[in-house]
């Protein structure tokens, strides 16, 4: 190895997988470069990689740069351009770019696609990747702007392959597993994930926005792609009409034929399955009831929260009017705080070709493009003029499922053609009747 | 070595170009069982920790091995799963949304052999390849960001801080005695990307010194307006300082204002903040995605700083561990960390995870912050 | 008339004079099975809707009759209590926190009578006098504010709200029927006396239009600086105006940032809000102040408005009335109204109560406003 | 009468006590004038005060207008100016300010001191009062400026009797009813707010501060003076120790021969009492058991809410480690919004001289009237500067008591001496391992 890395090599014990041992790895893999590949960035790479790690790990401080604007040509993002402030120590990483390859749905893959992949990168980059980015793509972590074109090129030609987002773009939606291998898939994520992010390509590739924009899509309430708390618009599967109940799988949790949550507790002993409190005293909505061996849903009052179909996946199962809430404008901290999304639609069918939903997106962008700061995402425009203003926009009647409580302020913002004979008054007609 | 052209020629950029195709199209990569079954699923089990069945109407079931993996992955380690994902699972495999490894068989048949080859393999220094786990009333992979592997701003390692906390915890990742699934995430600076701020813990890089002014090359670097803006708390202003005997436009920082959140430094590179005894750790923890039972919950600030230290920041996974194991003892069946805090208390929440409360976890920041004090005569002793 | 001096000189305002010396103390006027057993006592009992026995220690017991009043009070009145307390209880009695007035005996014996001589107390129009009510889970008196009978601020009046909304509710005073007690308050305007802001229901008087401009005064009886540094909303600037061919110094309202707050116009008189068709009435609902069960709460705002309809405010008792009702038949015994209306969720509670939600019950005010939207995919159709 | 008020009088009917008739009644008396009292303001003054009420039932505005400065020498506060905005029409009430009467503690009266203020009060103004105000004080409604002074003289010579306060004062402070009748008051409210009352005379009666300051003193948790709600400082009993178990009178409870919770539900039949339902589920940190007929408590975890007391108060009781805990900030909603009172000292012990509560009161005033600016209550100071800084100020050790939840943002304003090394950092060494 060209740099000595005892800090960092003691991460290679322990049973977590070591990064360091995958990255030493492959450094010692491209030295012997066994295939003869002819390697379009600097072969030691991953040695300057460690080295420069190693060096972060001594003084306590990132030694990467500002990135400057590269890309590949009518692109807004997918790149994100990187050097480093050391780079006569570390030639090799000396231009250090990442490129993000837009996942497919549910992260499905086959191995000849990803070798493909392997293939290329081994080619024209570090051969270092984060599998996966947390918005969701690929991430092809270190090349140098002369690869970049090349790369795009043949990914869009040879590998049907396009890049995701960055900048101030639509950024790469992603999904749940969902319909896919899931039974709680109100609806099928990865068919309208692929819809959307195909319909809006150029808002996905273009800078147009304010600043980034992100859809997730989870297929029920249990959030399994986190879209609540990480997309400016969060699709939420949910279902409007009853759940379903097989009274004798009830039965068989209740004798201890099944067991509870599929099994997700059984590390630890915790004593016989208790429907009454472990399904019906848990209940958020306290609309269950379990009497003489029957399990009973008032379902106009549930809310939908997942427990106890989750608890008793065999008994129980989402209904059959279908759909998804949408709700937006979560985002990380910067600049006012976290936000998660706000409920801006409790339900709408998820049927192609998604007209509905479209319409719906459509009027958000209209809105934000028009009205949001230089930087200020979709969540800071809505905190700053408003939820009830996203509402009339997206002409959405008011209701009381869009808050969790109604204000405690009284302070309303009445319009002047909500007031009965406007604002305008004439001073000296109310002296006449008021004196000073 | 040579220049390889892909066909691309920079000189007709637009010659024959692709673009705008978009991501492969899912239902390319769907192994026959799902593609089969897809919407029909019945029910799932989890067999044993990493190990899910689901059954499909059908009667098909697909049979899930979940490994964990560092997503920071070479392609050699891309090229060793795809190899076992064709040895057992006829090509086909899928990442989680938590950057865990899925190998799917249709058989039961299959399970024990790939589960053989599997927890065999392992690193040169020693570690698994591919543990298998993460499901289930247990811990599950770290979603994580870059850190000092590739990103400007991080105030700590990401792959590092990981590695060293899935240490610590890997026998819950193996494990499901748990009261309710915990999830681990890490962001390596405020930008948060990963979005920790809903997780049951989470790790933050935070540094807490204001910005360096690199005066000299300042306004040569950055556009001094867009600098200002870029402060939430208005702790910048324009200034002219004298640099060599010149005078250069510049800014001024109203130390005592920053918060520390580097937004300025993102948007210009003369306002460094990194610093080796500035930059550290915070702790959050309570927070939850799902709907289930209790609506979703942001993290709050438990640990308000600990330092880097490298290669293994033992005060950090001294803390989670704490954490941990005082949740496991005490909670109830399918109880969030976060929903056991707000039901003990989190006086008690302290108390039990030997954390220590200060001051700097009162919220000050803006209006809200007061709804986060105690408005009421209800409390533990 | 001719002016009674009291003795106090004006040439000489300090000559013997008392000040500082603060309100009587306290236990002058303790009844003596007060004083006796103070701090003291054992248990209580309510015996019947205004009765209420505390029994001590020592075996006294004193039993306490309360009876609603409207706390705007004559002289009159107050010698006709007086005259009661004589006759019945030694001259002693006491008001209570919501403006009851409590008569006191140390004898069962002594109830009966006292309780005919109260009831049959009328006044001319018809009225109660001294109406017994006013204990444990029903309706007791509403504390509130001047209105129109002092104030220059309110948006209606305080007193005829009260009258209509408490023959709207008497049965409730004179009964405990409902699952928990239900605190009734009101303020005539958002300066809020008497703090409605945690109460079961608040009857709050409401601007709706902005302050008229009287230019040509408005320098001359305004500190201008103090007008615009009052609005909370920066609605207001500094601005020259002709009037009357004459520039003169005034301000300017951006009308569409302003919320009728009043605040400028307590600080400036030239500011007027009050309208006939602007002012009235905004309901809130589900506060509460005790730490019982649940902790103390801010009501909500549930009817964005109604008008000004004297003398009896029909939509507003009405609406009233329909919360009372709609509480009465869903509630738990203990539940307070905020605490039911949290159990059923807000969405229920509307559509319970009959009443409409509209645009103005979202909050949009400042940054806690985003803390009350819904974060949750929970929700009931 | 000299108005007709035919909208009012419609407020003479329906069974509530009317004001309307009160007023009516009482401006025939003082017509009829049968005691022959020399009226130090005008005689006719509640038939025009009637007179303007019916004017705005009619036009629906106020006819009040700002008071001016009155007052009387050498107090800042106590009066409350009032003119008429229609003197010509209601000569009567062209003056019409209002006296604030500091209350007695617990509001407890006799008829001998009623009837004095009753005989100043016809001689000298209106007759009309309010019993009480919202802070708690008796206010006389309504007399001319030349009265005020001869009011005070006669108030503070004859009855040894001060006024309250108003302005940037402490106002008049209140309490519950607390020791003197009630079974559930940890502290003597009577006797802290008396004391506090008495030391602070100056602060009451002399503006210093930035705004009006309020004390109010709850015996218990219940809050029978809503102090959390509407107190600068609000002052609620509580206690250390465990609470009192009567296992025998729990028995009598669960056996129905005692009323559950006072017989305060017994408009309605509940049904027979369920100890289970109605004790145990609703304790809100469930730390209640009830087995083989007995009560048991786990009073580490009480919060003591006072639900399980106020339902059996016949079985249990407070404990005997008596104090209470200190809330600071409640306000009504002008300007931010209202707030309601934080939590500042958890315990204290309330015993004569009550010099530890002192220095607290004395501590927060220091600090707001050093930081605040003109009209900022303490709750907006503290929002502004933050709880961690009053803490501070009072030398309090912050605690997880202190919050409901710590913060969720990680925006920690570190300070300069908290943080290793200190601030000041060379740029020119930082780009020795940093290049640009
Ligand atoms: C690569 C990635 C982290 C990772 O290791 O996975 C990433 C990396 C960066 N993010 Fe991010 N973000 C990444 C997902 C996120 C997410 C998570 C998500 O999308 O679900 C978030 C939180 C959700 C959200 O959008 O709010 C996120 C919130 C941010 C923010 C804060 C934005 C905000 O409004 O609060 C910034 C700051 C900015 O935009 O200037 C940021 C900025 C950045 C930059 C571009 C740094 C910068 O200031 O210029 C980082 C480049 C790092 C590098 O050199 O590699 N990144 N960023 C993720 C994208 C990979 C992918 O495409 O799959
Ligand atoms: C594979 C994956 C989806 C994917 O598209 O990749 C997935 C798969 C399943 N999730 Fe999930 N969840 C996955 C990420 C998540 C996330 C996202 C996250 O953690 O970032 C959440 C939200 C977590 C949170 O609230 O903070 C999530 C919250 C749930 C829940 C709700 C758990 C709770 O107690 O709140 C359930 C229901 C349950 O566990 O019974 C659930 C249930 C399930 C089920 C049982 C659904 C099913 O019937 O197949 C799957 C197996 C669960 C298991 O592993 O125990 N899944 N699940 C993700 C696996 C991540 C991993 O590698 O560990
Ligand atoms: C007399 C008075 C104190 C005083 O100093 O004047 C008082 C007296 C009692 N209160 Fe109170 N409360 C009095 C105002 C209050 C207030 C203040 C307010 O409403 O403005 C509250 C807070 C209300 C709120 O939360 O919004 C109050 C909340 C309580 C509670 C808690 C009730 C709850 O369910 O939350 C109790 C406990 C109970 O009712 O069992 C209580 C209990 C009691 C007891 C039983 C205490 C006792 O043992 O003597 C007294 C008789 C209760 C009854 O009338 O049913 N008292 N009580 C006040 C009577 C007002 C009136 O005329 O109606
Ligand atoms: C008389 C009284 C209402 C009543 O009918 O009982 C009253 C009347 C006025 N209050 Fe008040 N306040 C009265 C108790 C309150 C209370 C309740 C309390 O003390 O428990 C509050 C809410 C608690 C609080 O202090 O926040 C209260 C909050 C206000 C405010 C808003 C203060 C704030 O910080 O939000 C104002 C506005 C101001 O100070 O300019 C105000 C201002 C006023 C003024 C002086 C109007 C003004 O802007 O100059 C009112 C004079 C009315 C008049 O002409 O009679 N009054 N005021 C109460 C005092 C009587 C007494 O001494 O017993
Ligand atoms: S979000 Fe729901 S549908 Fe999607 S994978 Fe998770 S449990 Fe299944
Ligand atoms: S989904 Fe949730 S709310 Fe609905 S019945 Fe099941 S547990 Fe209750
Ligand atoms: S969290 Fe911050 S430091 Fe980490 S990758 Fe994102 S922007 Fe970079
Ligand atoms: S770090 Fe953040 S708070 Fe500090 S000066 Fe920069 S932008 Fe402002
Ligand atoms: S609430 Fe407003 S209008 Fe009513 S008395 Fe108080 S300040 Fe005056
Ligand atoms: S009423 Fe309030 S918001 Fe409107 S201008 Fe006046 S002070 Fe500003
Ligand atoms: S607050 Fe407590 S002590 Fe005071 S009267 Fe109410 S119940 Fe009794
Ligand atoms: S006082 Fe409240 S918290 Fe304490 S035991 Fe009783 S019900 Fe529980």
């Amino acid at each position: 190895m060209k740099h000595a890395t005892p800090l960092i090599d003691q991460l290679e014990t322990g049973p977590w997988p070591s990064f360091v041992s995958d990255m030493k790895h492959q450094a010692e893999k491209r030295a012997k470069n066994e295939e003869n590949i002819e390697f379009q960035i600097p072969q030691d790479v991953v040695e300057d990689l460690l080295g420069i790690l190693e060096l972060s790990f001594n003084d306590g401080t990132t030694h990467w740069k500002h990135g400057g604007i590269v890309g590949v040509f009518g692109y807004g993002g997918g790149v994100i351009g990187r050097y480093c402030d050391q780079p006569g120590n570390f030639p090799g990483v000396a231009h250090f770019h990442t490129m993000r390859v837009a996942q497919p749905g549910g992260k499905f893959y086959t191995s000849k696609y990803l070798k493909e992949i392997c293939d290329l990168w081994d080619l024209r980059g570090s051969g270092i990747t984060n599998m996966h980015g947390s918005t969701g793509d690929i991430i092809f972590l270190g090349t140098t702007t002369p690869q970049l074109e090349e790369i795009f090129f043949e990914l869009t030609h040879n590998m049907n392959q396009d890049l995701g987002g960055s900048g101030s773009n639509l950024r790469t939606p992603a999904d749940c597993i969902g319909q896919a291998r899931c039974e709680y898939a109100c609806y099928d994520t990865q068919a309208l994930c692929y819809d959307l992010t195909q319909e809006y390509q150029d808002e996905l590739h273009r800078p147009a926005f304010p600043y980034k924009f992100k859809f997730k899509f989870d297929g029920c309430p249990n959030g399994c792609v986190a879209s609540i708390a990480r997309a400016d618009m969060s699709f939420i599967g949910t279902w409007k009409d009853d759940i379903k109940v097989d009274q004798e799988a009830v039965a068989a949790y209740v004798g201890g034929e099944f067991a509870p949550n599929a099994g997700a507790h059984s590390g630890r002993d915790w004593g016989a399955f208790d429907i009454q409190k472990e399904v019906v005293a848990l209940c958020p909505s306290e609309c269950i009831k379990y009497e003489d061996g029957k399990l009973a849903i008032n379902n106009r009052e549930c809310v939908r929260c997942m427990h106890c179909i989750n608890v008793m996946p065999r008994a129980l199962r989402i209904g059959d009017e279908r759909g998804l809430s949408i709700l937006a404008g979560a985002k990380a901290p910067i600049l006012d705080g976290a936000q998660m999304g706000s409920l801006v639609v409790p339900f709408v069918k998820a049927e192609e070709p998604y007209d509905e939903i479209k319409e719906i997106v459509e009027g958000i962008w209209d809105w934000w493009m028009e009205e949001g700061k230089n930087r200020e995402r979709l969540g800071e425009l809505m905190k700053r003029q408003g939820l009830q203003k996203l509402l009339e926009v997206l002409n959405i009647k008011p209701d009381a499922r869009h808050v969790q409580e109604p204000r405690s302020n009284p302070y309303i913002f009445w319009k002047e053609d909500e007031v009965e004979g406007g604002w305008e008054r004439d001073i000296d007609e109310y002296r006449k009747h008021h004196q000073r | 070595m040579a220049f390889i052209s892909s066909g691309y020629d920079p000189k007709e950029p637009m010659k024959n170009r692709v673009t705008d195709i978009g991501p492969r199209k899912y239902d390319e990569f769907y192994p026959p069982v799902i593609a089969k079954n897809k919407g029909k699923w019945l029910y799932h089990e989890i067999l044993e920790p990493g190990i899910l069945v689901h059954v499909a109407e059908s009667g098909d079931e697909v049979y899930t091995i979940r490994c964990g993996g560092a997503r920071l992955m070479s392609t050699s380690l891309i090229r060793e799963i795809c190899e076992i994902a064709e040895k057992h699972c006829d090509g086909y495999l899928r990442f989680t949304t938590r950057n865990n490894i899925e190998f799917m068989v249709d058989d039961k048949g299959k399970v024990d052999a790939l589960k053989k080859d599997l927890s065999a393999r392992k690193f040169a220094g020693g570690s698994y390849k591919f543990p298998i786990g993460g499901t289930g009333a247990g811990i599950t992979n770290i979603v994580h960001t870059q850190g000092w592997i590739h990103c400007h701003t991080p105030a700590t390692d990401a792959s590092g801080t990981v590695k060293a906390t899935m240490d610590e915890v890997f026998s819950d990742f193996q494990n499901m005695r748990l009261p309710a699934p915990l999830r681990i995430s890490m962001a390596c600076c405020l930008n948060m990307c990963g979005a920790v701020h809903c997780s049951d813990i989470a790790i933050l890089g935070y540094h807490r010194k204001p910005p360096m002014l690199d005066h000299e090359w300042l306004d040569k670097l950055c556009e001094i307006p867009l600098a200002i803006a870029a402060c939430p708390t208005g702790a910048i202003k324009p200034a002219k300082i004298e640099v060599k005997g010149q005078e250069v436009k510049s800014v001024a920082v109203k130390n005592e204002r920053c918060m520390f959140c580097g937004n300025c430094y993102t948007m210009c590179p003369s306002m460094p903040l990194s610093d080796k005894e500035g930059d550290g750790i915070v702790l959050m923890a309570g927070g939850k995605v799902s709907n289930r039972i209790s609506m979703p919950k942001f993290s709050k600030v438990v640990v308000g700083f600990l330092p880097n230290n490298t290669p293994r920041w033992p005060e950090m996974t001294d803390a989670i561990k704490k954490m941990v194991e005082a949740y496991a003892a005490d909670a109830r069946k399918y109880e969030r960390l976060g929903e056991w805090a707000e039901r003990i208390g989190w006086e008690r929440f302290f108390e039990k995870c030997e954390l220590e409360f200060t001051h700097h976890l009162i919220d000050d920041f803006r209006d809200p912050a007061y709804y986060t004090w105690r408005q009421s005569s209800q409390f533990k002793f």
